[in-house]
């Protein structure tokens, strides 16, 4: 049963990673390693048991720690291209959604 | 399929030398050659982490209990491979630093672009 | 579990390929966090939990925000001029063909009678109970077997540290594009936001905790002062990330990063040092107590809390000079 | 007996609860790869992100009993909890802030957009 676990969750991860490679905008992509970064907490543990080693679950909970990191520095460096590049200040400067 | 599955893990060690390889020689881009050292440096992690598994094995960290007949990963390149991680992200660190220094200099990170430069002066 | 291997493997290769294909950089850095991660799973799907720790902690975090706070400097356009060149695609190629003839001969995955297992190997396995008594072999070996090695590697780690912040040092002439002030405002949005604010910042203790527990339980279970330093300096970028770099080099000085740095390198100098004045050889820790198992454990725990004081407090000022640089 | 039988249970439990959260877990997938737009594509992964997870989590939970690692698995499920949905909201909000608009359904009966 641990092993369909894995396996659903390697298919899983293969779905998100052709959405990354398909995705036409950024956020496609950023939601596509997100997608696969929570998947990765997931298999590990699962290996974890797979392996009948519970003690090394630490690293599933490393990485439920820091993937968060990794997405906040993407999204801040996606959010701060208004000040590197004025021509795109327009669109991006407001900080409320546009009224729909 | 058994050989297959056995050395499976070199032929992916032998595509990540020569993807990290080619970003390194035949792309112009400082950035786009540190991606690149980064990939040839994983290859090499690989290939050592493919060495220590043993069949049937476990991860070298004894436990409470154990069997007596358990049998362990060898943790040479284990050992080998966790200090080179740390060192191979110092390096790239520096040679990011180096990239942001030649943008600041020439106005552009392109290989072509520097090479002109140095020319026309 | 074959299986498993097979597809991580394959990931691995195929977000290579795309990290290297991809002519937007920020993509590529997208790609290479993926990379990172698969990498990860393979190293603890072959037994190694210490390097996977290692790997978690520094490709998940470090290297995605170093990337990315290169690339705002840099600009993140490829330009796409193909550079081709004749004899280092040849080269390439006869490489990737004598590779891959070479590994037909490579002892198959986990055969026990391959050579690696049979010179040094079992000695580390057999002897860590007596020697040094403790769970963790890839921590006696690191820290106590091989030592030197550690040494150095740690040394390479502050070199690296002191090199960024001297290339770092120089500035141009002329008029920065974007200024410190700006620089500081950078992160306005991110601060806006209460949510993020309120569980990045919940979370920043709870990490920090954690590379507390992998620094010093690294000796019963994954981890050490290598995987300690990255996770910590991690809950600092994610401090820089949502305060604003201004807020987060008050909070860490550069100068103070740097004696850290230093100080760490220290320790674990002088506690070879220190065991020579003790009569034993230069880090040799079982003369540091009365009974040799004892003064090995000490050792051991005392020059991991260096090595992990190092890569923190390097990581940290990599970070700081990276994020609180002007644009020129 | 009675001991054996609880512990049929159990494992019973727990791989159901592993078998529900892998079928959440692919749906979402799917769901990822065939979905329109970026919004839908989020709604999809969250099904993966909060209840595939969740069930996985807690089917090997049951699995190992009480132990400590089921205090880390429990630490993980907090941690899950708390940024998953966290990150969706920034992801959302920097792809609205960045003009990535919803797509709109036309309705088919008076041919005005809702």
């Amino acid at each position: 049963m641990l092993e369909v676990c894995g396996l659903a969750l390697l298919v899983t991860m293969g779905l998100a990673l052709s959405r990354g490679v398909l995705g036409p905008s950024i956020f496609d992509r950023v939601l596509a390693v997100n997608m696969i970064g929570t998947k990765t907490v997931l298999l590990l543990s699962v290996i974890a048991f797979l392996y009948d080693r519970p003690d090394f679950i630490d690293l599933a909970l490393a990485y439920a720690l820091i993937n968060f990191i990794g997405v906040m520095a993407i999204l801040q460096f996606v959010q701060n291209k208004a000040l590197r590049n004025p021509s795109v200040e327009k669109t991006v400067s407001q900080d409320r959604p546009p009224e729909a | 399929m058994d050989t297959f599955l056995g050395l499976y893990n070199y032929w992916i060690y032998v595509g990540l030398l020569v993807v990290g390889l080619y970003a390194v020689l035949l792309k112009g881009n400082y950035i786009k050659r540190m991606i690149g050292l980064g990939i040839f440096q994983a290859a090499v992690f690989l290939l050592f982490i493919s060495m220590d598994k043993v069949e049937g094995g476990t991860g070298p960290i004894f436990r409470y209990g154990q069997d007596i007949t358990t049998i362990f990963a060898n943790p040479l390149p284990q050992v080998l491979i966790l200090t080179a991680i740390v060192v191979s992200i110092a390096v790239t660190a520096l040679g990011l630093a180096l990239a942001i220094r030649i943008k600041e200099e020439y106005g552009s990170i392109e290989e072509s672009d520097t090479l002109r430069a140095d020319r026309d002066e | 579990m074959s299986f498993l291997f097979f597809f991580t493997l394959s990931f691995v290769l195929i977000s290579a390929v795309l990290a290297v294909h991809a002519r937007d950089l920020f993509v590529s850095t997208i790609w290479l966090g993926v990379f990172s991660l698969m990498m990860a799973s393979n190293f603890f799907i072959l037994d190694a939990a210490d390097v996977a720790i290692t790997e978690a902690a520094v490709g998940a975090g470090v290297s995605t925000v170093l990337f990315l706070s290169a690339l705002a400097l840099t600009g993140e356009k490829e330009s796409g001029r193909r550079v081709y060149r004749l004899i280092p695609s040849i080269a390439l190629l006869t490489l990737a063909v004598v590779l891959m003839i070479v590994s037909l001969d490579h002892p198959r995955l986990g055969d026990p009678s391959a050579p690696v297992h049979q010179h040094i190997a079992p000695w580390y396995l057999s002897e860590t109970p007596v020697l040094i008594d403790i769970p963790n072999v890839v921590t006696a070996v690191l820290a106590s077997f091989r030592g030197y090695d550690t040494l150095g590697e740690t040394l390479v780690v502050f070199t690296a540290g002191i090199g960024v912040l001297s290339v770092l040092g120089f500035r141009p002439k002329r008029k920065a594009v974007v200024t410190a002030a700006q620089v500081s405002r950078r992160t306005v949005r991110i601060r806006d936001h209460l949510i993020l604010r309120v569980v990045g910042k919940l979370l920043i203790p709870v990490i920090m905790l954690f590379a507390l527990v992998v620094q010093f339980h690294g000796e019963y279970s994954p981890g050490g002062g290598f995987s300690a330093g990255a996770l910590f300096a991690a809950a600092v970028m994610l401090y820089g990330i949502l305060e604003g770099p201004d807020r987060s080099i008050k909070a860490m000085p550069q100068v103070i990063m740097l004696r850290l740095a230093a100080l760490g390198a220290s320790i674990y100098i002088f506690v070879g040092i220190f065991g020579m004045l003790l009569g034993g050889n230069f880090l040799d820790y079982g003369v540091l107590s009365s009974n040799p198992v004892a003064g090995q454990q000490l050792g051991i725990l005392l020059i991991e809390f260096g090595v992990g004081l190092t890569v923190a407090s390097v990581l940290t000022m990599v970070f700081n000079a990276f994020a609180g640089r002007e644009t020129y | 007996m009675e001991n054996e039988l609880f512990q049929t249970l159990t494992s019973l439990l727990a791989y159901s609860c592993i078998a529900i959260g892998s079928a959440f877990i692919v749906i979402g997938g799917i769901g990822v790869l065939r979905m329109p737009e970026i919004y839908t594509r989020m709604h999809a992964s969250s099904v993966t992100e909060t209840a595939g997870s969740l069930f996985v989590l807690i089917g090997l939970m049951i699995l190992s009993g009480l132990s400590l690692a089921t205090v880390k698995l429990f630490a993980i499920a907090l941690f899950l909890l708390f940024t998953s949905p966290v990150s969706t909201y920034a992801l959302v909000n920097t792809a609205l802030v960045a003009g990535q608009k919803p797509a709109v359904v036309k309705d088919q009966t008076s041919g005005a957009s809702v």
